[in-house]
């Protein structure tokens, strides 16, 4: 077998990203946690995360960054609020979890050709070219951007969806196109000034 | 030896002398506040003789500092600056009274709670106090010789709540030969300690302990036993309170029942119908019924809610006939009203526990083999509806049975607080339940807490005979089979954070340790005895170290749960301090009251009578030959709120005289 | 993106600092003041506490008289409704309270400068809010200036 | 009342049925609602995970739009609906997400004021409406229908407080009212997976099986959801979620249960005259079943 040092030091801790965790939205409270694993045991998807959420929340607010954001189980959240909702120190886990992809994407920190960041940038172009979203073109991108050989499995409910008029090929579109433009780049421009 | 520092300007002319002293209290205020510039800024306000500042003025020689000041330079004011108050200003005032000045001629500066403790800015903080002493030494100056009023104590002591607690207070209190009125609100006294099978850690049984020490409450000549009452009203002050009870009627007459219980079996109802209160509703019991077995009093009590003859009137009344000539039922008995008069009151109403039905993942109520910790004690019971068997409601052995800890406790979304005692008695309970059926038992606990003598010891033994412990909150018990395996029984889904996974463990039967609350009426309580509750609802006592048992309110002391979640040596050792405050209060014979009463200068007085309605004791009259209100001194509890509210000025309140505050308030604003 | 709400900016040296004067009950407010104190709670060191034995106590001449003297801010501090250590010298206080924030209003003193907190003796924490909340109001008001009416308000004081 | 409806984007695309019966609804309740002038993307909840600020100004312009009418929005889709709240919220608690979202509105000349109620149909049908004056507009009772009713995620948690965070009973009692029978579903508020099924398709596949397989156990006919995506991935994976199932027991019996909107099981007991209330839109058909219980169905 191959062994490796799992020891940490001092060194290995980030601290940077510890006071983030802690200032950013929603981190509030997340030094209150008292590691009960309620957020684990409440959360549907905790059967696949290699860290549980709860686990996630102690590394985080130790600054152990790398685990942190390379952990599947912030890809897996699918924000049920469930364990938000039952933390009995009332910790807002599940904006956690999005704190973190935000992080995560912006520091590149997932692998190639992974769905959901693909998804999310697609449906970020998607609304500032024309204000809603059109699923079925959502889905399409997506998948070719990601895993093309999906869609063969996909065509079959897809003929069905549409067959059923589920599945428009036109485009979903608001009228004041521009105002959305304007929205996006004032958001822009006020977090440059704040330093957001 | 302390510097000394002779102010120039001394005395100020009106012959008044101050010496200032401030504290250091070690560094808890030397640590945020300059108190050498301090006491030098002091030595150079008007009036000022003296000035020093000491590590510890509180202490022998701090004290010893400013009498020989007194008789030195003869002060006639005293301005100590230091901690709080009211915990030191009787030493300060006892200190300047021995050195022969009254002790009325004192002013406390608060530099440590009010300053020190609160500020991290040492400038800001040194400026504060600089603020405050100013604005002492001014006010002092217009202090006037006061006499404290002496008031002789009722020797009596109510006791209020039957639990382990108020038992244990009146008994001691009883030995030492005072007369005790103990009011329990159940048809018996015992509390939540008589529904308990073993106690921790020792196991030995509940009931051994405790029916002795009730049967000794109901046959002592000095505790009046008054059950199924409730206090209703309060009035009074410390060692004169005068106390309205209200006994419900239970359609027996306590002096002549033996307790024989022939009625119950003559009763019309073969069998009980109505959910037995004492069993948590585990077994059913008659209209007329003894509580439960070692019940103290040894009365029976009819309940009108379910027996016929309050229904319907027709009832054949074969209980009356089983009675015979004795005649202790008497079905017109009505609720009455006693007065009684004592010095001091003991508080020990006791907790609730949490209702699990509020913690809704839990399947309490949903599923009928999740139990209240309190349920599985009457079903662990050998008085209880099982005979002491550990059977699901099915009569059933489980194979397997969950413990979850920290319901309702350490929880925002319910009861913030540890209730301290749930981690022992669920090891208490999980040895009981391992012993009688040999189940899988398994504990959820988020930490385990076993602070206490033989706690830890008894964690240890648990741990040997292969109890699980899985760290971690439980989420949810939930009926639902996700693996065929699974199916019929309670799943439990939790993490075991030791082992960083989730698990889902089914079992047959689910214990929720129940966390404690404050009782549901606690405010009301509180607000009859006129003392405070934490923010939880807890009653809060007067220091949380060094008064642990008394309260702000004179002659009012608390014992056991009603204070914080205790267990039951706590409670005891709780209860007999009470009750050792309350026999010192008696025994001192006499209270001295603070002589903060209000006065009238007659000749000022205009005869409006704005001030009459407002005093709350009806302390003010009105001399109608003199067309002048007057005060009765004994009657003036000093609040003041007359004073404020006369038109013409006339109202004075002693040391807290207009002019007294004016100066004060001009003080702290007046800095340079 | 920070969590801003919780952490209310620092005050830069030598800006103005308020200096408000407080009334507070023996029985409730002060006692609140003192567990603040032991449960080592940090608030702001702009306040001065003058002790009464009921916030029923409080004549509205006191008020005046702090303000005449130049605080900038006045607050009260009592025992909760049903709560009063005297029965309901509280509930006289209330009814002082809106007529003299009446007055107040007359001579042009901002609502937010008088206050009236109903606080026990266990809620150090609401304490600590109420102090740091009335000073960052008053500092954002900035001083009490009365010079106009400083001197009647003497009078009517020393009267 | 009048109201301003938002149906977000997916009432447009795989959750037309919705739409449909839910325009239905409002139409034999006599509910006026007029959809939202030019309504946008509320940004759902894959932009929170890109681009936190950004997605709270752009649900803010909705709910700048609907305060122009002065109307409470009915936002049916789960994500919009939590969305819109969730905005609310933070625009409320976060000074700084207040500068950035008002500064963005000034921009396209509109202002928020906080004066604008987020309403689900759920809560409307209950409370405006009432369960009586919805009993009393039956025409074709659900007699005997057996409905496992699926909350999902979003609508109560965590903001909602029209109902009980854990056990939500709203639709079970509008759906009561409708003459149908409700079973007890201890999966009601369990997640279906989101979007997770379409980035990482196991995961999703899983959870739907537990959800049906638990429905179709305490004997449901019909799973009635709340949320478009809820329904997409309980109707649509059946057949691939059967193929996962590792435990004997439930192999037995193969998934395959009709899941429609709630509203459409409204509408249908409603006897919503000579529209369509998008029965034809389902993969799983309904008629056996109704047919089945002799539940006429035009």
């Amino acid at each position: 077998m191959e062994l490796k040092w799992t020891i940490k030091f001092e060194a290995d801790r980030d601290r940077e990203f510890a006071r983030w965790i802690s200032h950013t939205v929603g981190g509030e409270r997340i030094r209150h946690c008292l590691q009960c694993g309620l957020c684990s045991a409440s959360c549907p998807l905790s059967l696949y995360m290699d860290y549980t959420p709860r686990r996630l929340m102690h590394l985080s607010r130790e600054g152990f960054k790398e685990e942190v954001l390379s952990s599947a189980s912030i890809w897996l959240c699918t924000a049920c609020y469930a364990c938000m909702v039952e933390c009995p120190k009332k910790i807002n886990i599940t904006h956690l979890m999005y704190a973190l992809k935000e992080r995560a994407i912006l520091e590149g920190f997932y692998p190639k050709r992974f769905p959901i960041p693909v998804m999310a940038r697609q449906f970020c172009r998607m609304v500032r070219s024309s204000g809603r979203i059109t699923e079925s073109w959502l889905i399409l991108q997506v998948f070719l951007r990601s895993a093309i050989w999906r869609l063969l499995g996909m065509s079959n409910l897809g003929w069905r969806l549409f067959r059923a008029g589920r599945m428009t090929m036109k485009r979903e579109k608001i009228q004041r196109q521009h105002e959305i433009v304007t929205l996006l780049d004032s958001v822009a421009e006020t977090r440059k000034e704040l330093a957001l | 030896m302390p510097e000394t520092r002779n102010s120039g300007n001394g005395s100020n002319g009106n012959g008044i002398r101050v010496g200032v002293y401030v504290c250091h209290c070690g560094t808890n205020i030397a640590g945020t506040i300059d108190v050498k510039a301090v006491s030098e800024y002091a030595a150079g306000v008007p009036g000022v003789v003296v000035s020093r500042d000491y590590k510890y003025m509180c202490s022998d020689p701090g004290q010893a500092l400013i009498q020989q000041d007194v008789r030195e330079y003869d002060l006639n004011r005293v301005v100590v600056a230091s901690c709080s108050p009211l915990l030191h200003e009787p030493t300060f005032r006892r200190a300047i009274d021995r050195a022969g000045l009254n002790p009325f001629l004192l002013q406390m500066v608060n530099i440590r709670e009010h300053d020190s403790w609160v500020h991290l800015d040492k400038q800001a903080a040194t400026a504060k106090a600089k603020d405050l002493i100013r604005a002492a030494v001014r006010r002092v100056a217009l202090h006037k010789p006061l006499q404290k009023r002496r008031v002789p104590i009722n020797p009596n002591v109510l006791v209020v709540g039957g639990g382990i607690a108020g038992i244990h207070a009146a008994l001691t209190l009883a030995e030492a030969g005072k007369h005790v009125y103990l009011v329990e609100r159940e048809p018996t006294i015992g509390g939540h300690m008589a529904k308990f099978d073993k106690t921790f850690p020792t196991l030995d049984c509940a009931a051994c302990i405790l029916t002795p020490k009730m049967t000794t409450v109901g046959s002592h000549p000095r505790i009046t036993l008054w059950t199924y009452s409730e206090v209703m009203k309060v009035s009074g002050y410390v060692g004169n309170y005068r106390v309205q009870v209200k006994r419900k009627p239970r359609y027996i007459i306590e002096d002549l029942c033996l307790g024989c219980q022939e009625c119950i079996t003559a009763c019309v109802y073969k069998e009980g119908k109505t959910p037995d209160e004492f069993n948590l509703g585990l077994s059913k019991r008659k209209p007329v019924y003894l509580p439960f077995p070692q019940a103290v009093p040894q009365k029976v009590v009819i309940d009108p809610e379910t027996c016929i003859e309050f229904k319907s009137r027709k009832c054949k009344k074969t209980c009356v006939e089983a009675c015979g000539e004795r005649q202790a039922i008497d079905f017109t008995q009505k609720e009455t009203l006693e007065e009684i008069d004592v010095g001091a009151v003991v508080l020990a109403t006791g907790f609730r526990s949490f209702d699990a039905a509020r913690n809704a993942y839990y399947g309490y109520g949903r599923y009928r083999n999740v139990y209240t910790s309190l349920e599985v004690e009457r079903l662990i019971n050998a008085a209880g509806p099982t005979g002491g068997e550990i059977v699901l409601r099915d009569g059933k052995r489980p194979q397997a049975v969950g413990i979850v800890h920290c319901v309702g406790s350490r929880d925002a979304n319910t009861n913030r607080w540890c209730s301290k005692v749930c981690c022992m008695y669920s090891l208490k309970l999980a040895h009981l339940i391992k012993e009688r059926t040999g189940a899988e038992v398994y504990n959820f606990y988020i930490d385990m807490r076993t602070p206490g003598k033989g706690y830890e010891e008894f964690y240890d033994r648990l741990l040997d005979e292969g109890v699980h412990f899985v760290r971690g909150r439980v989420a949810e018990v939930s009926d639902w089979a996700a693996r065929s395996s699974e199916e019929g029984k309670l799943i439990i889904r939790v993490e075991d954070t030791l082992a960083a996974f989730v698990r889902r463990i089914p079992v047959d039967m689910v214990v929720l340790s129940v966390g404690l609350e404050p009782q549901a009426d606690a405010q009301a309580v509180r607000r009859m005895f006129n003392i405070s509750c934490s923010s939880e609802g807890w009653f809060l006592e007067r220091h949380p170290k060094l008064a642990p048992v008394s309260t702000f309110t004179e002659g009012v002391y608390i014992a056991g749960a009603c204070q914080g979640p205790k267990d039951i040596p706590d409670s005891v050792a709780q209860a007999g301090a009470a009750a050792a405050e309350a026999m010192a209060l008696i025994d001192s014979q006499f209270v001295e009251l603070e002589p903060y009463t209000a006065f009238i200068t007659e000749e000022e007085c205009s005869g409006c009578k704005s001030c009459i309605p407002l005093c709350p004791y009806q302390a003010i009259s009105f001399a109608e030959e003199k067309k002048r209100a007057a005060i009765n001194e004994v009657l003036c509890k000093g609040c003041g709120t007359c004073v404020a509210a006369c038109p013409s000025g006339s109202i004075h309140q002693n040391f807290f005289e207009d002019e007294e505050i004016f100066e004060e308030i001009e003080g702290v604003l007046a800095y340079a | 993106m920070r969590n801003r709400q919780l952490s209310p900016p620092p005050v830069p040296r030598g800006a103005f600092e308020p200096r408000i004067v407080a009334f507070f009950c023996n029985w409730c407010t002060y006692l609140a003041a003192d567990l603040a104190g032991t449960s080592r709670m940090k608030y702001a060191p702009n306040v001065r506490v003058v002790r009464l034995m009921c916030s029923g106590r409080v004549d509205p001449q006191f008020v005046l008289d702090a303000f005449a003297q130049g605080a900038d801010g006045v607050l009260i501090g009592g025992c909760h409704p049903g709560d009063c250590h005297y029965q309901e010298g509280n509930y006289k206080t209330l009814r002082r309270y809106h007529l003299l924030k009446r007055v107040l209003r007359e001579m042009g003193i901002e609502e937010d400068r008088f206050r009236l907190e109903w606080i026990s003796a266990a809620e150090a924490d609401r304490l600590r809010i109420a102090v740091n909340d009335m000073v960052e109001k008053v500092r954002a008001l900035g001083p009490l200036d009365l010079t106009p009416k400083a001197e009647e308000i003497q009078e009517e004081v020393t009267v | 009342m009048k109201y301003a409806y938002y149906p977000g984007c997916s009432l447009r695309g795989t959750g037309r049925a919705y739409e449909e019966s839910l325009l239905a609804v409002f139409r034999s309740l006599e509910i006026e609602a007029q959809e939202l002038d030019d309504w946008n993307c509320c940004g759902a909840t894959t932009y929170l995970s890109v681009d936190e600020l950004t997605s709270y100004a752009l649900a803010a312009r909705n709910l700048a739009l609907a305060e122009r009418e002065r109307m409470d929005i009915i936002a049916p889709c789960a994500a919009c609906y939590l969305v819109l709240n969730k905005t609310q919220r933070y625009i409320r608690d976060y000074p700084d997400i207040k500068t950035v979202v008002s500064r963005a509105l000034t921009a396209i000349g509109l202002e928020y004021r906080d004066r604008v109620r987020v309403r689900h149909p759920l809560d409307v049908f209950l409370n405006d409406i009432g369960v009586k004056a919805i009993a009393a507009k039956v025409v074709k009772p659900l007699k005997g229908l057996k409905v496992a009713p699926y909350y999902g995620c979003q609508i109560v948690r965590p903001y909602a407080t029209f109902d009980d965070q854990r056990n939500p009973t709203t639709m079970d009692r509008l759906l009561e009212a409708c003459g149908a029978t409700v079973i007890p579903y201890t999966l009601k508020t369990r997640c279906c997976g989101g979007s997770q099924k379409g980035t990482l398709p196991e995961v999703g596949l899983d959870l739907i099986r537990y959800l049906i397989t638990e429905a179709q156990k305490n004997g449901a006919d019909v799973i009635a959801t709340v949320c478009p995506l809820c329904q997409f991935n309980l109707e649509c994976f059946q057949k691939e979620a059967s193929g996962q199932l590792r435990d004997a027991q439930f192999r037995r019996d193969p998934l395959s249960i009709p899941v429609l909107y709630f509203t459409q099981l409204m509408a249908l007991a409603l006897g919503a005259p000579g529209v369509t209330i998008g029965m034809e839109r389902s993969l799983v058909p309904i008629e056996p079943v109704l047919a089945a219980k002799e539940i006429a169905y035009a």
